[in-house]
Formats: C-alpha cells, structure tokens, sequence
C-alpha cells in the first residue's frame, strides 16, 4: 500500500516536468498545485501567470479562481487577459497545464459539449473553452493533467475545443496555429504519454508504481503507442510529499480530491 | 480577401466601425454628473433585445448587484457575451435575461463546480449559440476598441470551436501565415463595477483589469458601478491611475460590496457559503424559486441582500479573509 | 489700425468654432490657444486631447510639447498614444486642428518634403506626418489654421501627407478613410473657407476685418470657389482679447509671433 | 488575400511572429539582477546594423542619457524607428548612428522649431527611409506585442504617405471596408527610460505612457534606464502599477536626470536654454563638433553632462519649473 494517493502522484510527477526558469500558464487544482510544488522544490524561478491578468504572485494558498486575490498577491503584476494572452503569443510562456473532459490520440480536448446532435439543444453542455484553447495554441508545449479512464480518453472527442495536435501528421502546423507549439505531455494516474513524433500519435512513456502497460490501455478508448523504453515513475518521495501536504495544500483542496 | 475558411456561427452584433462611429458620434463627452440609483441606470440604459456584456471574471470584480437588478427588472431577449462568465451566468440565466449568447467560458463557476441551473438552460435549446475563446472574445473587444471591424489571431484554427464561431480565416498578406479574424464586437450596453469612481464616471481599477478596458472601450452604452465615490479632485490628482475616462460612462452607481458574494480585490473575499448555497438549490426548482424570490424579485438593492447575508459583520469577516488577516489571527 | 494682430484674429476665429461639449485633438500653439480661450468663453466643457495621452488637463500655461507634463496638469487621464488615437478612430472625437507646409484645393497637407525627385534624397526634408494624417482620418472635421501665402496654397502639394478631400468630389470616402470625416474649415489671416459640398473645392466663407476676398484669392495659388453670401469675420472682442493676452497667452509665445 | 494597393517602401524588419517566437522562446525568463553600467549596456545589447527604436515622445521621459552612449560608442548602420522622435533624433543624428528609417515624425522639435543638422542628414541621401504616421508605427508596435503579423487600421490611405509606406490596403471580409494594414515592428533593441526599476526590470512609469507598453512588449532585447531603483518588496506591494515586467528587460541602469535636458513628468521640467543651444551651435559645423566634443565624446556619462549643465541647483530649478512652484515662489 502506496503512502500518497493517485492525485499527489499525479502533481508530482506534473511538477517535475517544470524546470527551473520556466514560465507557465496555470489554472485552479491539479495545475496550481504542481507549479506550487516545482517552485518549492527544483525550480524556485518559475514563472506562473493566471490568464486573467496575474503574474508570478507569492501564492499564500489554493485560488479558487484564475481571478480571485490570491494570483495576485504579492505579484509581480497585476494585468489583463490580453496582457497574459498576447505574451503567450509571443512566445514568452512554455508551458500550460490542461483538462478536459475528452482526448483523443491526437491530444485534442472537448469541453464544449457531450454528444453529437443540434450544437444549439445539446444534451450535456460543458463550460466551453475558457481560455484553453488559447493557451494550447500560443504556448510550447500543452500538457494535460487527468485520471485515466475509458470515458476520457476516446477514439473522437465529440467536440475538439482546444487544439491537440488535431488530425495528426503535420495538420497543426497547417492549420495556422504558431510554429513548434502542441501537446507535450498527458498525465494521468496511471503513467505519462507523449506524442510519437510523426504521427503524433499518443504513446504511453511511463508508468506509475503498482501499474503496467496494460492497465493505461484497457483504460483508454484508443490504441496507444509504446515508447521503445518505457521507465517506471519515480514515486513523490518524503520530501515531495511533505512539501505538498505541509505547504502547497494543507487544506487538501487538490490531493484530497 | 479570399477567405479560406469561415465558422457556421451567427454573429449575433455588427462589427461595422463606421456605424458605431455615427452612435459615438451623437454620444455626450460631457463632464456632467451620471451619479444615478442602480434602478434607474437599468431602467433607463438596459432594454430587452440588446446585447449585454458583464465586466470583471465571474466572481471576481464582477457587478452582482447590476446582474441581480437586470433579473429584477424582468429584462429579457437580450444577447450575452458569455466572456468569463461564472456568478453572474448563473443569475442571468436564472433570470432567463437572454436568448443568444458568444460563448467563451459559461454554467461553469472555476473549482467550484458547475451550475446545475445554467446548464439546464443552455440544454433547453431557448439559446442561440456562437463558440469562442477568451481570447478571442477580448480580441472581439479590442478590435471594436481600436475602431476597426477586426483585429487577426494565432488561436482556435483547426478545431470545432472555430467550426461554430462566426470567425474567418484568411492568409496574411505579409507572410504567407493563416490567421483568425476576430470580428469587433460592440455590445449595447455593459457594466463594469470599479473600486473608485466620481461622479463624471473616471474610474480607478485596482488588481487585474480582465478584459475591462477593452470592454469599457469597446460599449455603446456603459453602466458603472463602484464601491466608493471619490471627489473629482482625486482624479486629477493622479491622472496616471484613470482607467476608464468618462466620455465612454452613462451612469454611475455608488454600490458598496456591488461585487458580493463575489470577489473584489483589496476589499473582501467572496463568500463562499453563499456560493454553494446557489449551487446546492438549483438542483431542486421549487426552492430555487423561493430562494430567487428571497434574493432577488423581493430584495430592494444590493444593501438588503447584504443585511439578509450577514450584513456588515460578514462583510468585516470577508475583509479579513481578502487580506489573510484570518490566518494572522488564527496564528497570533 | 485694429487693436490686434493677425494671430490674435486667428485664435480667436478659431476658438469660436469649439461649441460647448466637444471633444477635439490638439497640438501646440495656435491649436492650443484656440481651445484654452474657447474654454475660457463659451465652451468650459470643452475636451482636449493630446496625441501623446493626456486628455483635460486644467492647462497652467501653453505646452512646449504634446508630450510635456503641461498636458497632464491636473488632467483626467494620462494615457497612451493608442488611446487617444484609438478614441478618435472610434468616433469619439470632433474637431483636429492642424497645419502644414502646403495645401491645395482640396484640403490635403504637406508636412513631408519640398520639391519633386528622389524621395530618399529629398531637396527639404520636412517632419512628416507625425500624428496629422492620423488625427485627420480619424476626427470628424479637421480644421486647418495657417497663413494665408501663395507658397503655401498651392495647386498641388508636393506630397500628401495628411488626407484632405483628396482628388474631391467622393475620393476621399472611397479611398476607405472612415465615413463622414473631412476637411470642414481652413482659417488664414485673411478669412476662412470651407469645401463646397460635392466637388469639395475650398471656398470663401468669411473675410477678416481689413480684407476682401481679393486679397485671399490673390494670396491663393489657386482658383478658390465663392460662398453664396460671404460673411464679414467679427473681430476679437474686448473681452475676448482680455482672456488671450491675460489668461491664455500671457508670456505672448503665440500671439507675439 | 487579395491586396488592393501597396506601398513601395521598404520594411525593413521582419515581420514574421513565428521568428520573434523562436527569439524570445530562448529569452531568459528568470527573476535575475540585471543591473549593470549603461556603457556595459550599450556595449553588449546594442550592434551596429541592428533596428534601434527609443521609448518616450522626443523631449519627454526619452533616454536621453542612453543616446548620447550610443553615439559616444560610435554604433553605426542601425535602423530606426523615428516615432514621435525629436531630441533623440537630433542626437542620434549627431552620431550618424543610422542608415535607414521608418519616418513618422523626425528632424522637428515641436515648438521649439527644426535641427538644422537632422535635416542636412536626412537630406543626405545617406537615409534609407519608408514613411508611416504616429499611429501607424505604434500600431505596428501594437501587432508585434500581440504576437501578430500585422493590425489594420483606418488612417493613411489615399495618401502619399501611404505610397511611400511598406503597409498594404485590403477589403474587409466582414465590412468591404479598406483597411490598411500595419505590419508588426519587432526592434531589435529598445531603451526605455522609466521613473522606477527594481534590479528585475520590473518598472512603474507615472503619466503618459506614449507607445511605450507596446514597445517594451515588441522588442527583442530591451535596456531599462530609470530614475531611482526601488526594492523588489515595492513592486510586489502593488503589482498593478507595474507596466513593464521583468521578462521583457535585459538590463537596468539606474541613470538619475536619464531624460535632460527633456522633461521628466513629476522630476523635473526640460530646460530649453540648453535645447536652444544644440539647435544654434548646430548651425556651424565647427562650432557643433566641438559642442559635441564637449557634451557627448569626452563626457564620461550623464551625471558628468548635468554637472556640465549646472549640476543639482539647476536640476532644483527645473523640479521648481516641474511643479510649477517657480510661480508660486513668484506669486508669494
């Protein structure tokens, strides 16, 4: 028996792909959770911006919005969407941290609608992009924190509201989005995936302690690749876990979902 | 302009310059006094069948007392730009206010979950739709800001978002790259609430501005509504610190803790308790009707939604909480 | 002998354009005066605008620069340049005023180069447009104060910095200047035009105390047209000058000129 | 798309975001000191042969101080951005630190009248030039800090402005209005001179902004002179007075009087006698290479050029001037 459950594991592992120096572009939860963790372990110069206008704040606890007083305080700036948008266009901002709930092999997320049908009478209406699909087309590399499930990851989304690496092959960059942005990393419970480089393709390149190969992909609606080596997640280590416990989230907002 | 691709959605405004331009025109630029009640701005500024846009991020700066007036008044058929849009979604829809919407970011309240009643709104097929992003609503707003009938982007090409907006893909002249064109959008009427205000409508902003100096910008009409009013003087004490001049506002409004149970930056914290007591009855009609009918219809103003929530001792508590005070009491 | 000079008559012909309540761009000098001494008698509501952000400063005294502390005074707003230029180009602004080295026919301004040839080696290399052209498209009536001479009206300008009516008649609305927009008075030393409303050709409106429409016509380089009835410029009130020696102009770096 | 017209002017910047990206994907983004000596500043930021453009409006919060390094350094063959430029111009001129220009206003001094000798250099045929508007340069600043090939606007067409322009002129697909459009202006290297810096380049600038925040936000590398540095805690006590963020800058110098003899607002006014006498000595070649022998080429750095000047009790007349305290001093 494991002594961190699935979501410190998932922040964990989210919070070790930012390196020191960084920026990203974060949201509430799981995102907010692994920019706090990295900057109180390896990189203490990260960069985090809320979409709504706040810049580096010394977060004092959770958001509970990527607008409330909490991102900006002690910020660095306090700013507009536009500021925060335009500066991921750019180029300044490398990574973001999304959800959604859908993605397909190709890393494209729904969170506009379930169910095919009259787009103006759907049956489960999501919140729509927010600003999602713009962070996913401006920053470097979009990486998706989620659990791993059969529901989430689907053979087509029913709706693609923000751009993975859409058709696959070389359909992002024809599209018109910028040069060299896309999905870079999937996170979920289970293990991590990336894109095989041509076909970009999801491809499954970790697995987390007590799961295997076969466990991501008899939860996932679509034939995922495999990478020719495929490590084992490190598990949060005591410190990791005292840190994120103590510090990034006492009240357990995120690790005690 | 060859257009290589364009969304199936409605453009529910006219993105024409030249027609806002002639409304502008006739504009009063006037330094007179718009200090006005909230019932009268929304009486006399907000009419059914127009295009509404709310300021601020949901629960953050948001005007919640102009939303809670707009659903008193019983306006309806209007259009919405569902622009970050959380709370005051949440009361609009329960005021069923409008029938066609740009959608950017709705029903949804950030961590706190969705509501069950806008959800349910939006489901029923009473709204026309247009998707969009964020972004690309901001970017509506600043075109229409700038004058010009659309600003390009680097967002939403490729995905269905764009299939359902009313957006157009065009290649740039200059380098050959596809780029979205974001069509200006000029809503009707709008309503910011700010920290300051005088009486001419100059406003001070504290903390993030959103996307409300687009949207300040981008208004034929603009109701503002602030925690204090401040003298003129002040104003031009500190010309720097002037967000939004007063040639664009129509009313003034003196509201304190306008932006409750929501956010307003260095001033108090959103109540949260209240929040979930939104979502919690939503999910049984009859008491949402009571509980609207308490909160809303029955409810004078701001102040006497106020008194019934705790009045200004829970306003002192959210003070606290905005400035963590709690946390250095707690730790004293 | 009046008991004024030809500045002094142009200030104050100008200034008696500003009704109460408008919004209007202005530069240094005459500009300047003309709107102080229109807010100092009929029009106190009177908005000025500065290209470079201020927007209704109390003004203490004449400013050097449309970018010096003076147009901030006590303003409403220190802004930007996009603003104010953005501001006008959403309509919000009513009168420009502005001059020029030369103009022709159809209001159009010179403030480029002198002479024909190679623009990259130009005979006198002049400012430019600076915020001219800018203001012009933007603003609803572009108003123009300068010195009734033969140099400077000529028949065609040797660049055409800042649109007036261009060729005239419709060129100006198609060339996709924004609708409604245009020269509306040129003020001399001498009288004031305006443009005949369908081939937009410069028209006599009014002649200053002292001269006939000869005399403007003679110090024209071109054929100017005749208004119907062609009024006789009243000359500066008593109080009028009072204001713009006193008040507005004390260490006289307009009017002395 | 189809182009309607365009212009025969040459861009001489690309205007391409996809390259700017890759540029400023590799741009540090770490809270570092960047403080150094304006010399050290000059000397590894700014090359010859790239596209130089200066912050402030001319005589107004320019960086004044870093021009004359710049030409004390001998840069040559560098673009420029002549932006509402006047007294940086006339010293950039001095030095024959350019060889090609995008034109919107240049040579002038505003009231103060011409330089003679801009004007014989502009004469030259030593400039290559492309002519814009006040405007239509902010705006090309405006598409490049959006991260977007170019923005339209509404001025400059029918004109020879336009013709002698590097824009284009399209129709609207939304409209069929013309539009001009303004490609995106990334400078290679920019200076600013603000009121206040931390040792990040987090900065506040009090009064007009100019087209200052799209320049910061459109440049390649950015030099930040300031008035007086201030401690990191101060921009953290109210993040949103902050208008130039850190990771846009590349080094701060702590330059006090950085814009004199122009004006700083809420420091200290311009003083015209000297603003006189460069335009005068310039009249005589002889007379002006000592002049600037004297002022730029042996002038160790700006403080050793305001002791030249008259030192703090001038610099004390000029804040009196500023505040206009010189009239109350006479009035009482």
């Amino acid at each position: 028996m494991p002594n961190y459950n699935t979501m410190e594991m998932m922040v964990t592992a989210a919070a070790r792909e930012l390196e020191d120096g960084a920026t990203t572009a974060v949201g509430t939860g799981a995102p907010c959770a692994a920019a706090m963790l990295a900057m109180k372990t390896k990189a203490p110069n990260l960069v985090i911006m809320f979409e709504a206008g706040g810049v580096s704040p010394i977060l004092p606890e959770m958001p509970i919005s990527v607008g409330d007083s909490r991102t900006t305080y002690k910020a660095i700036m306090a700013s507009g969407m536009c500021e925060i948008m335009e500066t991921c266009c750019r180029g300044f901002v490398d990574y973001v941290f999304l959800g959604g709930a859908q993605i397909d092999m190709y890393g494209n997320l729904n969170a506009t609608r379930l169910g095919g049908g009259d787009h103006q009478k759907p049956k489960t209406r999501l919140p729509g992009s927010g600003g999602a699909n713009d962070l996913a087309s401006f920053c470097w590399r979009t990486m998706v924190i989620t659990p791993q499930d059969k529901r989430r990851f689907v053979e087509k989304v029913d709706f693609i509201t923000t751009p993975g690496w859409l058709q696959g092959g070389d359909s992002r960059e024809k599209s018109g989005l910028p040069k060299g942005t896309g999905p870079y990393k999937i996170i979920t419970n289970m293990g991590a995936m990336d894109f095989e480089p041509k076909s970009k393709r999801m491809r499954v390149i970790s697995v987390n302690p007590g799961y295997s190969f076969k466990d991501i992909q008899d939860n996932c609606g679509f034939e995922l690749l495999k990478a020719d080596k495929i490590v084992n997640t490190e598990p949060p280590s005591d410190e990791e876990l005292r840190i994120l416990r103590e510090e990034v989230d006492p009240y357990r907002y995120i690790i005690g979902r | 302009m060859e257009v290589l691709d364009q969304g199936i959605g409605k453009l529910f405004t006219d993105p024409d310059p030249d027609h806002a331009r002639e409304f502008f025109r006739k504009k009063s630029r006037k330094l007179s006094n718009k200090l006005m009640s909230l019932q009268k701005a929304v009486e006399t500024l907000v009419h059914d069948g127009e295009y509404l846009a709310i300021g601020g991020f949901g629960a953050n700066r948001a005007p919640i007392a102009a939303c809670h007036e707009i659903v008193r008044q019983g306006k309806k058929n209007m259009g919405f730009a569902g622009h970050t849009s959380t709370h005051d979604f949440q009361i609009l829809c329960a005021g069923e206010v409008f029938n066609r919407c740009d959608i950017a970011y709705i029903i949804g309240l950030e961590a706190r979950g969705l509501s069950p009643n806008a959800r349910k709104y939006m489901e029923s097929g009473k709204v026309e739709v247009t998707e969009w992003t964020n972004y690309s609503l901001a970017a509506r707003l600043k075109a229409a800001a700038m004058g010009v009938p659309y600003v390009p982007t680097r967002n939403v090409m490729g995905t269905d978002t764009f299939k359902y907006s009313a957006g157009k893909i065009v290649e740039c002249p200059f380098t050959g790259q596809k780029l979205m064109l974001q069509p200006a959008l000029y809503p009707d009427i709008s309503v910011i609430h700010v920290h300051e205000s005088d009486i001419f409508g100059n406003c001070h902003i504290r903390g993030i501005t959103i996307a409300d100096l687009e949207l300040a910008r981008a208004s034929k009409k603009l109701i503002i509504t602030c925690e204090k009013l401040i003298p003129n003087e002040e104003i031009r004490r500190d010309p720097s610190s002037t967000v939004i001049p007063f040639y664009l506002v129509d009313a003034v409004c003196e509201i304190p803790y306008g932006a409750y149970p929501g956010t307003m930056v260095y001033e108090y914290f959103s109540d949260e308790e209240h929040l979930k007591e939104w979502i919690s009855v939503e999910k049984d009609p009859e008491k949402f009707k009571e509980f609207l009918k308490r909160n809303i219809y029955d409810c004078k103003d701001q102040a006497e939604y106020i008194e019934m929530h705790g009045g200004i001792i829970k306003m002192n508590e959210l003070r606290m909480k905005e400035f963590l005070l709690h946390k250095e009491v707690d730790n004293a």
